[in-house]
């Protein structure tokens, strides 16, 4: 029988790239894993890829490159600015789009059409998570929030997280609040004059920055403000801690442990299969959600007995709390996207990253468009 | 039309006092010639008579409008038009196009490039670029440009500096037989003496930005301050 | 031997050439004056000799050594100075940095170069007061004065220039011409673009004139002024290619 | 009152960044009319040396690195710039940009784009607390190297034989070669200067932040571009004021804009910039004497 | 035939072979072809101001998300709108005017704020006037990035019809050229040329240098502002980082390359730098030569573009077209050309 494609339209090269990167070799590495068992409804699948070069434009063209060459199914850029010009294309060729891990709730029916699908937690529900980590386990009451303009899914966060932690810490559990553009600000130095003057008053910072990250929390602690710092997904990984030596008490959200120790023993042993299959350990816990995104479509597919994209959608629009690899995930005909699921806290303490355990929300802030 | 008047004009950079109470009347169909040492300030009174140096005293009066109001797009519109000592040719324009591109201020459409360029002793390719031109053609061509905006007064700024006795006595003709047909004014910036007498009945002659002598060529050109500050004990030409 | 020799000598602008055939050979301490009508190629043979405009064809020698392939500072270097035609000032330098970049390695220690610039201030005084300023603030006359107080600061053994009395008072034109007189008298050679016959007779010793780039007649000054060829040959070029 | 002796040190410590690449950038100008925006990659390429070498101990590295971007801006002097000299100047920027976006670009094929983390001078991020008043040694540091290069820069311009000639050969190139300037040599010498200024600015900048990327250089090399005309056209002492100018304003709208407008305060500093521009089209910190004579 | 007549019909014949693999060959190609024409639009916009004035502007990918934006708001549809842009005033909420409506809206709106802010920019000259674009540049990217309620801000705005198809770009681009061919035909062209050439010089001769500088600034604003409303409708997502700097300096080095000066180099420009982009695209994307197989380089698309940048500004620093406008007899005389300009650098070195 023939073989079944899988298309990537992902960013291979330029400033999106360090993103996708994971997520596509572990999709590969979940491709392998069931052509190893036999396929796919008896069909082997192959990949064909494009490289958006981190270009939206090029990101349409890319799509319809794959698509071209029969894909199946599209997996598109961690991020949905990016990645949505893909999806775009996939959905008007009646394909199925899935991205990585773009946070933001509108990649899927609403804002690309009913064949998006995102494996990423929602930024709701990753400020709730974060919110609560800070209030009951860590005990914290005041805090400060930084939050960086540049990039949507900052942003998102942070305002996500605000709103559940208002409901908990009242308005006067905001001990401050700043912003900065990583686009035009290379170095913080007036906030964070502003962060030490509340320094006093606060006992937790929510720091919402993206992939140069590291820069401002070096010169958050050169400042000697050494108050615990919660993050998101976005600072996941040890590439920056040079920057920031001996860094500690620095918490952040993830898909799962790359360093070995998730609590569920399944994140462990695809570490170990990645490293095996590439020589290192995945950057971020953002390979999980590639390896998912092939986990869940496979599972929808089997599921339908087709690769019709219709079937596919309905089975995919059935997922309740499937134990994929990234954790539970759910979708209904009209959130393409989980908005409840427990994810990993990291901690950091003398520069070395560790599991502490994983984490939920009890209340998320609903979603909006 | 008015005569154009430059009255009690004074310039200065920082301390260098360029010009200082000058005045100048040009009328029409006249030419004048304003000679001086280098640095006198001549070419800074024709800077402010076009609009392009606003002076710290006095006012420059086209009959009785008021031309220091206007910028020097405007002056050159009202018919006070001037060139450069510098030459200033648009370098990566044609010939024609240097020409025609300042005919298109004035809408005409039909425009006489060619006679005109003729008429300043220009001629060949005029689909040359125009900094590809000797020196001295290019300050014909400069004049040419000058004219096509069919200017009530024209200032001219060294016109013959680089031009053989010859071509600079064909200038003068040239320039004599413009201001008769068409009753422009004219002013003549001009260090060559032969030119200068031949052309200009009247001259002004400033000094370190004074006036310090005006009157009939013939009176001035033997006027000892003159010599002194500006001529020199050797007679120049054969006048 | 000739201080410098020209032989047959093409320089095109693209397609056209703008010198075609030119021979010259100028003697040390020699004075030798290139007249022509506008366009002729005067200017061109300036920067041909100079070392700026590369020979389609020909050879130029000074002292016998061929100059046409060097780059135009080693050119300078072995001592033709050129005063050019437009003078070419340096914006945003002072008159004296102006001075400095004329004032060759060769003039000697501090001192003789000191020695040097008092000589050329007391010939251009201007140059003195204006010393700090900047040199594009001077009128277009004392800008032509610091461009030749340039050139002779490099000590020269050839000393081109290109119409000198370019917008100078006739007062200064006579200066700048007492000082090319004193300088032929203290032995320089001097190659001069010069459109007044007047001005030619009192300085040199050979005419040359050239039209249409081509060289229409060569001969001593002393026989060609007064000559009607010469002014037929001046005439005759008004056309050009 | 201590605010505003904070915000003043905090927009020194952005400002003097600021004022050093536009150093650079501004000597460059000054001599070529050329925009070198390749000036931002002169930086990175210098940062990626020292993540390279930093093992070898700081003085090795720092040697390495300085010589690093010396040799990359020699290079692209003689391979890039110098073959599109006394063209148009919007031919000059396009091709810097092209030689930026080239390096760039390889840059992100050799490291990716991911940030590396980097710690140099760690003993510098120390903070001093001089009563209120919190002033990271770093920036200390950083004014002071910014004052003295600047002060090295004018002087090897003003008072060195070969600054002169520099400033000559960038004026009218031909003309300087009449004279017996070796003007290609000198021209090169500038661009090995801004090299150096280049790496200066590397060093202290990275010793700030302490993460490596190769856009890294692009916003600091944009600043320097606007502040170098904003302060004063072709002058040095103008385009580090304008650099200083550009990190106060930015620092001291961050500081006194109400809270909804503060995203917007880029917008403000541009909009400062624009005025600058209209009201004094010389530049900032030069006399309206200075602008061209008709 | 007159001489521009002459070069808008080489010019629209070029652009329309330079279509011809969007219709031949595959989806991919298509794309490809309507991404070239998007650019095409705006580099020919660009080249109104630039090329009649010679001021570089860093500004045009404002106008062009001004544009789109506005577009946006008039065209996408009513239900969604009321999703994604719900702080739209009422009567913008209620209103759908399809494509044409929304260009033409968008294009106006960018034509304003370019009257506008065009007045501080026409006061400068040279690079000061280029640092007023760019900061002009930045302060509306700042702005669009933070007024959440237009623009969504720095989340994307999705929504857009996909109505641009390879014929409406080609339409809208050919248009355009006309429209900038006439105008470096009229008297406004030339005269703006001459005070490119010298401002000075332009003023003395009576030339209203910043009035027709601002003209052609507002005709080149809508004009790229169209681009930006076919950008927005052929992939159906805007951003507003789409119109920043990337965009700014790969439009210019379009203009640059193929010779600014003239109506002639922005297309041939544009085109030379699509056509090598998708051509490395591909090659990047690995292939297959006579049974060898090339794998994959991603990256060397960028890497490989700025060589040829490269070296084409430095074998032909005044552009592809040598600044000339493409005619009959230009065409023929490309031998002499050659020449001449080996002569000019022979000189400046
Ligand atoms: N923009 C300026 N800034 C400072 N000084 C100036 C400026 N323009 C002119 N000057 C000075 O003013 C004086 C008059 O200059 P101007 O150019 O008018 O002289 P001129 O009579 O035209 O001389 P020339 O015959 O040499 O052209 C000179 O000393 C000159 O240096
Ligand atoms: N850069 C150039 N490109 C093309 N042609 C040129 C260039 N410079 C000069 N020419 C042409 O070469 C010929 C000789 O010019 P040149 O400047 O040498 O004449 P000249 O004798 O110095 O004239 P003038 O007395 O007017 O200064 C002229 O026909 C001129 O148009
Ligand atoms: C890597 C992450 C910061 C990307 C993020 N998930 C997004 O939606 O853009
Ligand atoms: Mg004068
Ligand atoms: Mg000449």
């Amino acid at each position: 029988q023939e073989d079944v494609t899988v298309g990537f339209a992902i960013a291979l090269s330029g400033f999106v790239a360090p993103y996708d990167d994971g997520p596509y070799k572990a999709a590969k590495l979940a491709i392998e894993e069931i052509n190893a068992k036999g396929g796919l409804l008896g069909r082997k699948i192959v990949e064909v890829s494009a490289d958006t070069a981190s270009d939206p434009a090029q990101g349409a063209t890319a799509a319809t490159d794959v698509l071209s060459k029969n894909a199946e199914l599209v997996m598109v850029t961690c991020d949905f600015d990016f990645g949505a010009p893909a999806a775009l294309v996939a959905q008007s060729q009646d394909k199925i789009a899935f991205s990585s891990c773009a946070a933001d709730a509108k990649f899927g029916v609403q804002g690309i059409g009913p064949n998006a699908y995102t494996m990423a937690t929602a930024t709701n529900h990753q400020g709730a998570i974060l919110a609560e980590f800070a209030w009951k386990t860590l005990g914290k009451r005041n805090v400060y929030i930084l939050n960086d303009l540049q990039v949507e899914y900052n942003k998102s966060l942070c305002s996500n997280f605000e709103k559940r932690w208002r409901e908990l810490a009242g308005g006067e559990g905001v001990a401050g609040y700043d912003e900065y553009n990583a686009g035009n600000d290379t170095v913080i130095a007036a906030q964070v004059s502003r962060m030490k003057d509340a320094e006093a008053k606060s006992d937790v910072i929510m720091f919402c920055g993206a992939i140069n990250g590291g820069s401002y929390i070096r010169q958050i602690r050169a400042a000697g403000i050494d108050l615990p710092m919660i993050t998101g997904e976005s600072m996941d990984g040890t590439y920056w801690l040079e920057a920031v030596p001996d860094l500690s008490t620095f918490y952040n959200l993830t898909y799962g442990s790359i360093h070995g120790d998730d609590p569920e023993p399944r994140v462990n042993e695809f570490v170990e299969a990645f490293t095996k299959a590439y020589g290192e350990a995945p950057v971020t816990g953002h390979a999980l959600t590639g390896y998912s995104v092939i986990e869940a479509w496979a599972l929808a597919v089997e599921r339908a007995g087709t690769f019709e994209t219709e079937a596919v959608r309905a089975q995919l629009d059935s997922f309740s709390e499937e134990d994929l690899l990234v954790g539970k995930t759910s979708f209904t005909s009209d959130l393409h996207i989980s908005n409840a699921r427990p994810m990993t806290i990291i901690e950091i303490e003398g520069g070395k990253a560790s599991a502490t355990g994983v984490f939920d929300a009890e209340k998320t802030p609903e979603i909006t468009f | 039309m008015n005569a154009l008047r430059a009255e009690d004009i004074g310039v200065r950079f920082g301390g260098v006092v360029a010009l200082h109470d000058v005045s100048l009347e040009i009328r029409p169909g006249e030419i004048v010639g304003l000679i001086g040492a280098n640095g006198a300030g001549k070419s800074t009174l024709i800077n402010v008579m076009s609009g392009f140096q606003r002076p710290t005293t006095g006012g420059v009066w086209l009959g009785d409008r008021a031309l220091l109001k206007l910028s020097p797009h405007m002056v050159a519109r009202a018919g006070v038009v001037r060139t450069f000592q510098g030459v200033r040719l648009f370098g990566e324009l044609t010939i024609a196009e240097n020409v025609a591109a300042v005919a298109a201020v004035m809408g005409s459409p039909g425009f006489a490039t060619k006679e005109l360029l003729a008429a300043v002793g220009l001629s060949g390719d005029f689909d040359r670029k125009a900094a590809t031109l000797s020196y001295s053609d290019q300050r014909k061509l400069a004049i040419a440009r000058a004219l096509a905006l069919e200017p009530g007064f024209l200032l001219l700024d060294e016109p013959a500096a680089g031009m053989s006795p010859q071509e600079a006595e064909q200038l003068g003709v040239a320039l004599k037989e413009l201001v008769e047909r068409r009753g422009i004014g004219l002013l003549l910036v001009e260090h060559n003496m032969d030119l200068v007498m031949s052309v200009c009945p009247r001259l002004v002659v400033l000094d370190v930005g004074r006036v310090i002598a005006t009157g009939p060529s013939a009176t001035v050109r033997a006027d000892p301050k003159v010599r002194a500050a500006y001529l020199g004990g050797v007679p120049h030409g054969t006048a | 031997m000739a201080l410098l020799e020209l032989d047959r000598l093409w320089v095109s602008y693209g397609p056209v050439p703008a010198l075609r055939d030119v021979s010259l050979s100028l003697e040390e301490g020699e004075t030798l004056a290139v007249v022509g009508p506008n366009g002729a190629g005067k200017t061109t043979l300036t920067l041909a000799i100079a070392g700026a405009l590369p020979a389609a064809a020909g050879t130029l020698r000074l002292d016998g050594k061929p100059i046409g392939g060097l780059r135009t500072e080693d050119v300078a270097l072995m001592g033709i100075a050129l005063v050019p035609e437009g003078r070419r000032i340096f914006d945003g330098l002072t008159v004296h940095e102006n001075l400095l970049m004329g004032m060759s390695r060769r003039l000697g220690d501090r001192a003789a170069r000191n020695r040097a610039l008092a000589e050329i201030h007391a010939m251009f005084p201007i140059l003195a007061e204006r010393r700090n300023g900047m040199a594009t603030r001077l009128s277009g006359g004392e800008q032509q004065q610091l461009a030749i107080a340039r050139a002779l600061l490099s000590r020269p053994r050839l000393l081109i220039l290109d119409e000198p009395s370019l917008g100078l008072a006739p007062l200064l034109v006579d200066r700048v011409y007492d000082v090319l007189r004193e300088l032929r008298a203290s032995g320089l050679s001097i190659l001069l673009v010069e459109q007044n016959p007047m001005r030619i007779g009192a300085v040199a010793d050979r005419v040359m004139v050239l039209s249409g780039g081509e060289v229409r007649l060569e001969g001593l000054a002393a026989d060609l002024l007064g000559d009607a060829r010469l002014e037929n040959a001046y005439l005759s070029g008004g056309e050009h290619a | 009152m201590s605010w505003i002796v904070q915000a003043l040190i905090d927009a020194l410590s952005i400002g003097s960044i600021y004022a050093l690449t536009a150093l650079g950038i501004g000597l460059i100008f000054g001599i070529m009319r050329l925009i070198n925006f390749a000036h931002a990659e002169f930086i990175t390429v210098t940062v990626y040396i020292l993540v390279l070498a930093i093992g070898l101990g700081f003085p090795v590295a720092l040697f390495f690195a300085a010589g690093g971007a010396l040799v990359l801006a020699l290079l692209s002097e003689r391979l890039a710039f110098r073959p599109v000299r006394g063209a148009n100047p919007s031919t000059l920027l396009i091709t810097s940009f092209a030689l930026s976006y080239l390096l760039q670009n390889t840059l992100v094929l050799i490291f990716g784009a991911r940030p590396m983390g980097l710690n140099i001078l760690p003993s510098l991020s120390q903070p001093l607390l001089i009563g209120d008043v919190r002033v990271p040694m770093i920036q200390v540091v950083t004014i002071a190297v910014t004052i003295l290069l600047l002060l090295g820069t004018g002087a090897f311009l003003r008072k060195t034989r070969i600054g002169i000639e520099m400033r000559a050969a960038a004026v009218d190139f031909q003309m300087a070669r009449l004279l017996g300037i070796r003007a290609n040599r000198v021209i090169a010498v500038a661009f090995g200067l801004s090299g150096i200024l280049a790496s200066s600015a590397a060093v202290l900048y990275v010793a700030q932040t302490g993460v490596v990327e190769p856009r890294l250089g692009l916003h600091l090399a944009l600043i320097g571009f606007v502040a170098t005309v904003v302060g004063g056209m072709g002058s040095l002492p103008g385009a580090v004021l304008g650099g200083l100018a550009v990190g106060m304003v930015t620092v001291f709208l961050q500081v006194l804009l109400p809270a909804d407008l503060r995203p917007f305060r880029e917008a403000f500093v541009y909009m400062a910039v624009i005025m600058v521009l209209v009201l004094r089209p010389q530049g900032l910190f030069r006399p309206a004497s200075a602008r061209e004579r008709v | 035939m007159g001489a521009r007549v002459q070069t808008y019909v080489l010019l629209a014949g070029l652009i329309l072979l330079a279509t011809l693999p969007g219709y031949l060959g595959s989806a991919a190609t298509a794309r490809f072809a309507v991404d070239m024409m998007v650019k095409l639009a705006f580099v020919i916009g660009l080249s109104i101001f630039v090329s009649n004035t010679g001021i570089l502007s860093f500004g045009h990918a404002a106008f062009a998300g001004i544009a789109a934006y506005t577009s946006a708001w008039f065209t996408i549809p009513v239900i969604t709108k009321k999703v994604f842009l719900p702080d739209l005033p009422a009567f913008v909420l209620s209103t759908d005017l399809g494509l044409w409506g929304g260009m033409a809206l968008g294009m106006l709106l960018a034509a304003i704020v370019a009257a506008i802010f065009g007045v501080a920019v026409v006061r400068l000259a040279g690079i000061g006037a280029s640092i007023a674009t760019l900061a002009f540049l930045a302060i509306v990217n700042t702005t669009m990035s933070h007024a959440t309620g237009l623009t969504k801000g720095t989340a994307s705005l999705i929504g857009l019809p996909l109505s641009v198809n390879l014929p409406v770009a080609t339409a809208v681009v050919l248009a355009s050229l006309l429209v900038a061919s006439v105008f470096a035909g009229s008297r406004a062209g030339l005269m703006l040329r001459a005070s490119r050439e010298d401002e000075v010089a332009a003023l003395a001769s009576g030339i209203a240098v910043r009035r027709l500088r601002l003209a052609a600034f507002v005709l080149s604003a809508a004009l790229v502002g169209a681009s930006g409303v076919l950008q927005g409708h052929a992939i159906g997502i805007l951003s507003v980082s789409q119109f920043y700097l990337e965009l700014t300096f790969l439009t210019l080095a379009m203009l640059v390359i193929g010779g600014q000066h003239s109506l002639s180099g922005a297309v041939v420009g544009a085109i030379a730098i699509a056509f090598v982009g998708e051509v490395l695209r591909n090659l990047a994307g690995g292939f297959a030569i006579a049974g060898l197989t090339i794998p994959a380089m991603p990256g060397l698309r960028e890497v490989g573009l700025a060589i040829l940048m490269l070296v084409v500004l430095i074998l032909r620093p005044s552009g592809i077209t040598g600044n000339r406008e493409l005619t009959f007899a230009n065409l023929l005389r490309r031998g002499t050309r050659r020449r001449e300009a080996q002569a000019d650098t022979a000189i400046s070195d």
